[in-house]
């Protein structure tokens, strides 16, 4: 045949091999380049002060990741703390329980909470969910909470709305259709078969998700968890509203706080000398270093449960 | 399912009622050859019996490789493994025509000692049988198989009478001894002929219901 | 008997409390779009489309020259994005599929995909801007395209493995090279499937706005050279959000609606194509 | 020997608005193996799923007629749990719950509430060795089921619904999904399985029914067209539709 | 895949080597009943042939059952078609049998013309070779298969042997004849029974080698 | 009619370093269908996929030894698209193109640059009716492949291979995906298929190639055991081991 269609085919195999390189060369790149700006911060404050450091102070060139950390952090595990029982329980709902007609339309709303863009989040946990805290959510939780020792020490301060909490109670909202979505396919992946077979031995409803669907999907839902933490560790619109974008930590939920990536979205282009830049480069790699792990993870799961 | 099984039965079929022809052929052959003294005849009775041998083993492999590569099942069964018992039935048929044929060439020479017209009526009283059984089995005619199961008593009968005649003839005169005692085992061969007609017609009954009914004549 | 008793009782609360998960699911979904809904349908007018943005307390003011920043830096994303997504993707579930390589490449965008868009925009920012000396729609655009490229390559990766492999062997074994089995055999099986991830990939990464933040900014005038500062509904919206005119506010909430209702025309548009491949 | 465990009485079975099974009229004896054979589409599955009331899992089933199991109804029973336990059910695919092999067989005697470590375990080994696979897994009780091969798979399954004693078992192909070898010991083990339960089977390989039933019913859209012994069936079956499909002549 | 058609198989043979034992007690009695003027013995014979009637109809109805749903292959289906032939052969061996005994019984009452030795010595070659063609059945001896066929030929032999005397006593004295005649049937019948040894030879040589070596013989 | 069209000479089969077809040495007959049977994992799959050169596509195969095709050895050609065209196959799951009826069938012309439209629908049509589809599609070539039935579907992957006219059809278990009637149809389109071409099919079912074949041979850890007649090896096997594999007492 004509050597036409071997050269052919030798040359979309080279622009196709091209093309997905790039991704590599992304990833190199940027942390090549996270690492190059960041330099001159690593070789000022180090890489475990920096990072136990909470001074923020542009003013006297005094540079800690602390308090970003920790509210990223913070936020992350509030998030996956309300997210988890509630996607779960959705997901159990939507593939279990909901009427076969009202299936789909369930399943898609709850796809549309995760189309919604985060800046959408933000505004909406500004405006309308903040006032809602700081009036009737937090007071009642204050109220509950404050007379038990160890934990009331989570729920002091002025209740305003703009806090770790509300941060909290977004950025779960925006990661329960995540955690949703891959409970609901992993939970679809068991076959209808072993469903029935729990049933066959004389199962209630309940005992078969249990025994089985839970188990079977356990490592799908771990991994669809762990992934969305790693969206909730570097959202940044989503809370950059309503964390205030304090440098101090504290305890309490009810309190102020930041994190790296409102941190970056709130002075980066403020930023207006090197160290003070290459600072907030420093916040950005840690993110990216934090990130990158938590999704290796999750990866590292979903491979074993391939196999 | 079952690819080409069909044809299969319908080759088996040629091959069996190709061997029950010529078995049938050299039956009358045999006893033609008996009344009119025709050596030529009798010798091609002894030289047919080979190509029944022949058809017998091909139908013996053929059953086997259909049983082999097709499974049969039900009806198509009964029909294939009632083929590996009727063509011992015809081979036997045509050993009796060769063994009629070997004892009339000894008897021809001889002077003949009695008229033929009953061991004439008693071949065409088995041939009758084995034709219509021959029918019934291809046809799944039970009707038919009864009738030659009700003949075969008819065929005894006559092998008494031809037996008890030759005996008052050898008692006449001890020359007729041998042709007696020739024509004697001529009648028995036709009975066993007769016999395997009823055999033929006892397959023919299972093959259509699936009834085993040999042996039964036998218990009444 | 007792037992069994016990077993439904368990049954019954545990399935109820499954339900009422669902409820509260369902109830941020109304209370979020009603209140956008509500606040965004107040904001919708002509001049929110018509015209650039007024200075405060001025009225009429609108969010034009977003609408379009917004459109270009879009299209000039896609124009870059589109095309390596898709040949990558065609490369790893095709040519590369079982080299360690492809694993390695696949595993990175997996992880891309979910990546710190703000992280990109930095990237970009060191990477464009810094150089250039200036913010600009093209840095903007190619933010977009760093998050879109992984989006797009493990669509389209996942969706061309989900044609049977037995089917490109039957090509090969009629004789087709490899680049005639992916254009006529695996591209046409993909070919809604790919349409509908390309779209819905294009769809989430249009709505970002952290990466936008430090490369295409802001720019309250219109512009059609995406060699300077561009405008975007998101980051329009950041900032109007943040500010403290009511104006603003109106205007931000005015944005959100369309954008919202931009997602939700997309995402049914993608549901019916699904919906169309599965019936053949 | 001879005993009747199930009578079906005029049953009838639709989904939704269509009738699958037409009055259906059959015996199924103690200790026997039944088959249950005919061309794709005719109704075996949804007939043997009638047995453990498996369609009360989807709406708009509706049964009719009969189902007497030891002279009870089972299609007027209220309590399903119940009936499940004592009617157990193997499906196409191996299905072995995503636990140990220990848990998977001692999941029935659970749900039963029999708690007794050293009943349990015993009844666990006892059934491990009648589905003739004890020797196999002694050593890795507690390993996940999914580790074992797809015969040994469909081999706990059997040795689970053994665990709780059910009068009968119901296979839907047992045997489809597994390649010959282990095919054949699935088959080896129904034929010893029926000195200790009955066993109701569908199956789509008629050679496997001719192997291992004692009685075979043929069915045919939705009818029961002929049921008899086994061999009967395969020798000399009374219906010609029966004799057509057995011969291979259908279609 | 073939679940249990060992167990087949081994049933079938038990019951193919019962019946046998019949067919051969049953040919034992009936010699020994005419020897030994035996009434009660030739009695026997006569009913025991109903059992052997059963168990033919019983393997004729298992090689079937077996066909249908086992579907043996190879050295399965070889030996399972064979014992639906080699049962043909042993209801023959057990119908000679009783042609014997009610010949016998005719002879019995009349005077002995002559010394039964010739007799004994061809029903003894002809039942061993009945025994080895059994044991080149069951255990696949080809050599024990030959050995019969070669016997074949001796009995032959002795039946002419005996024909001749049997002819020489009637031209001695006409009141013979009757009972000679009966004598020359069962010299017959005990050629036929050796002959249905033979067969079951060639049965057994097929069945171990699949070759087919009927008719060979006759060929050569 | 016995014209040898393939000789196998001392072909040896490589995964990487595993050695998974030994010495095989065996003549394919024109106008004939030869079988390859053997238990799982035998190595009847690799060997098929020798013969149009399969492995190519993945690394680290190796073949040695030689297969001639009309004298030619094919492992040694570099042109695996004429080969390919030469050499048609047909796999386990039907694998229509997704294009219509009307274009799968044209694939393989379209391939050979044969562009003229009057030709084209006459190969077309040629090889729907050689593949006995012709009827049942001839009023709706251009609908979408997938719309067909899974028999209907594997009819017409046959109906493409035959478009190109090769010299052999190679099927890996062409009906394992299908149904016995649907099976049945293939089976009988086989033996009628043989005039016009030469196949070598694998199958699992054994009495498939009873059925089907006119030669067969066995194969049992990589060596071919024993290749005869089709009567022949069910009647008769030379080995031990085939005789064990045929009459189930495997394993
Ligand atoms: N859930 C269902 N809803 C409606 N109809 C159904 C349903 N399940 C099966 N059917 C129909 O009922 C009939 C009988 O189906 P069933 O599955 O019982 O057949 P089967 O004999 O088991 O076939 P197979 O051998 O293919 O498994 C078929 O016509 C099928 O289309
Ligand atoms: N791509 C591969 N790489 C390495 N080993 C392989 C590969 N494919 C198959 N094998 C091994 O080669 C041997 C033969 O496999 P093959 O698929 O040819 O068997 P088969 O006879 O077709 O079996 P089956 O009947 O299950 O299809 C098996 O041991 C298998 O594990
Ligand atoms: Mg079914
Ligand atoms: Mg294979
Ligand atoms: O061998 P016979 O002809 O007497 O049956």
């Amino acid at each position: 045949m004509d050597s036409s269609v071997y050269l052919k085919d030798k040359l979309f195999r080279r622009l196709g091999l091209f093309s997905s390189l790039t991704i590599i060369i992304i990833c190199i790149l940027m942390f090549v380049v996270l690492f190059i700006y960041s330099y001159p911060a690593i070789k000022q404050f180090g890489v475990v002060h920096f990072i136990l450091s909470d001074t923020w102070n542009p003013v006297k060139k005094v540079f800690g990741g602390a308090s970003a950390i920790y509210g990223t952090i913070t936020t992350t595990l509030l998030a996956l703390f309300f997210a988890i029982p509630l996607s779960v329980g959705i997901a159990i709902f939507i593939t279990q329980l909901c009427p076969e007609k009202l299936k789909s339309y369930f399943s898609n709303a709850i796809e549309l909470l995760a189309s919604i863009p985060s800046i959408i989040y933000g505004m909406w946990g500004l405006f309308t969910l903040a006032p809602i805290m700081r009036i009737y959510v937090e007071p009642l939780l204050q109220k509950i909470f404050l007379p038990i020792p160890y934990v009331r020490y989570l729920f002091t301060g002025t209740p305003l709305g703009i806090d770790l909490l509300t941060a909290g109670v977004v950025l779960s909202i925006m990661i329960i259709p995540f955690i949703t979505s891959i409970a609901r396919d992993t939970f679809e992946l068991v076959p209808k078969e072993l469903k029935e077979s729990a049933y066959a031995m004389g199962a209630t409803k309940w005992e078969m998700i249990k025994d089985v669907i839970l188990p079977y999907s356990r490592v799908g839902v771990l991994s669809g968890i762990i992934i969305a933490a790693g969206r909730a560790l570097g959202e940044t619109m989503a809370v950059a509203f309503v964390l205030g974008n304090d440098h101090n930590i504290h305890l309490s939920l009810l309190k102020s706080s930041t994190t790296i990536s409102v941190t970056l979205a709130n002075e980066f282009t403020e930023a207006d000398f090197r160290l003070y830049i290459s600072s907030l480069f420093y916040l950005a790699f840690i993110l990216f270093i934090m990130s990158f792990t938590a999704l290796g993870i999750a990866k590292f799961f979903l491979g074993k449960m391939r196999k | 399912m079952v690819v080409g099984i069909e044809e299969d039965i319908r080759e088996l079929k040629l091959k069996v009622s190709k061997m029950a022809k010529l078995a049938e052929e050299m039956t009358e052959k045999s006893i033609y050859g008996l009344v009119n003294g025709d050596r030529e005849a009798l010798n091609e009775v002894i030289k047919q019996d080979r190509e029944v041998d022949r058809i017998d083993n091909e139908i013996d492999e053929h059953v086997i490789t259909i049983c082999a590569l097709k499974h049969p099942e039900a009806g198509d069964l009964r029909f294939i493994t009632a083929s590996l018992k009727i063509n011992v039935a015809i081979e036997r048929i045509a050993d009796n025509a060769v063994n009629i044929a070997e004892w009339s060439e000894k008897i021809i020479n001889k002077p003949r000692i009695m008229e033929y017209g009953d061991i004439v009526q008693m071949k065409n009283l088995a041939m009758d049988m084995f034709k219509r059984a021959l029918h019934a089995f291809f046809e799944k005619d039970v009707e038919s198989s009864k009738k030659v199961i009700e003949m075969d008593d008819l065929v005894d009968a006559k092998e008494l009478h031809i037996m008890k005649e030759l005996i008052k003839l050898s008692y006449a005169s001890t020359s007729y001894i041998k042709s007696a005692l020739r024509l004697t085992f001529i009648a028995r061969a036709l009975e066993r002929i007769a016999d395997q007609a009823t055999n033929i017609a006892e397959l023919a009954t299972f093959v259509a219901t699936g009834e085993v009914v040999k042996h039964k004549r036998l218990k009444q | 008997m007792r037992i069994e008793k016990k077993r439904k009782i368990k049954n019954y609360i545990a399935l109820s409390l499954a339900t009422l998960t669902a409820i509260i699911g369902l109830f941020w979904l109304v209370f979020i779009l009603t209140s956008i809904l509500i606040k965004g349908l107040s904001a919708i007018n002509l001049s929110l489309f018509l015209n650039d943005p007024a200075p405060p307390g001025i009225p009429g003011g609108g969010l034009r020259c977003a609408f379009i920043g917004q459109l270009i830096i879009t299209i000039l994303a896609c124009i870059i994005g589109v095309p390596i997504g898709v040949l990558g993707g065609t490369f790893l579930a095709e040519y590369g599929r079982n080299n360690k390589l492809s694993g390695l490449v696949s595993a990175l965008a997996d992880m891309m995909t979910s990546f710190p868009s703000i992280v990109v925009g930095v990237f970009v920012y060191t990477l464009v801007v810094r150089p250039m000396g200036h913010f600009s729609g093209y840095a903007g655009a190619l933010a977009l395209a760093i998050i879109m490229i992984p989006i797009i390559l493990r669509t389209t990766e996942e969706t061309l493995k989900l044609i049977p492999w037995e089917l490109r062997e039957a090509a090969f074994a009629l004789g087709a090279p490899y680049y005639l089995v992916i254009k006529d055999v695996v591209y046409r099986g993909a070919a809604t499937g790919l349409f509908t991830g390309i779209m819905l990939s294009i769809a989430r990464v249009a709505v970002e706005t952290a990466p936008l933040l430090f490369t295409s900014f802001n720019n309250s005038f219109l512009t059609l050279n995406p060699n300077q500062p561009m405008p975007s509904l998101t980051v329009t919206i950041y900032q109007y959000a943040m500010g403290p005119y009511p104006d603003w506010h109106r205007l931000a909430w005015g944005a959100s609606f369309v954008i919202v209702i931009f997602v939700l025309l997309f995402n049914i548009a993608g549901r019916f194509f699904i919906k169309k491949r599965l019936k053949k | 020997m001879s005993d009747v465990l199930i009578e079906v009485k005029h049953l009838n079975f639709y989904y939704g608005s269509v009738k699958v099974l037409k009055d259906i009229n059959l015996n199924v004896e103690k200790n026997n193996i039944t088959a249950l054979i005919g061309p794709s589409g005719c109704g075996k599955t949804t007939f043997l799923r009638c047995f453990n009331r498996m369609h009360d899992l989807y709406k708009g089933n509706r049964y009719e007629g009969e189902i007497l199991l030891n002279g009870e109804n089972l299609l007027k029973t209220q309590d399903l749990i119940a009936l499940r336990s004592k009617v157990g059910m193997v499906f196409q695919k191996p299905t072995p719950f995503p636990m140990s092999i220990f848990d998977n067989v001692a999941y029935g005697l659970k749900l039963k509430g029999i708690k007794k470590k050293s009943e349990v375990e015993d009844i666990v080994e006892r059934s491990l060795m009648q589905a003739a696979l004890w020797d196999e897994v002694k050593d890795k009780l507690s390993s996940p089921a999914t580790s074992l091969s797809g015969g040994q798979q469909q081999r706990l399954v059997i040795a689970r619904a053994l665990a709780v004693e059910p009068d009968i078992i119901l296979f839907d192909e047992p045997t489809s999904a597994l390649d010959p070898i282990a095919t054949a010991k699935i088959e080896e083990l129904l034929t010893h399985l029926k000195d200790i339960t009955t066993i109701l089977i569908v199956t789509h390989n008629m050679q496997q029914a001719a192997r291992v039933s004692e009685y075979t019913a043929f069915m045919f859209q939705g009818e029961l067209i002929e049921f008899d012994r086994t061999e009967k069936i395969f020798t000399n079956p009374r219906e010609e539709l029966t004799e057509k499909y057995i011969t291979g002549r259908f279609g």
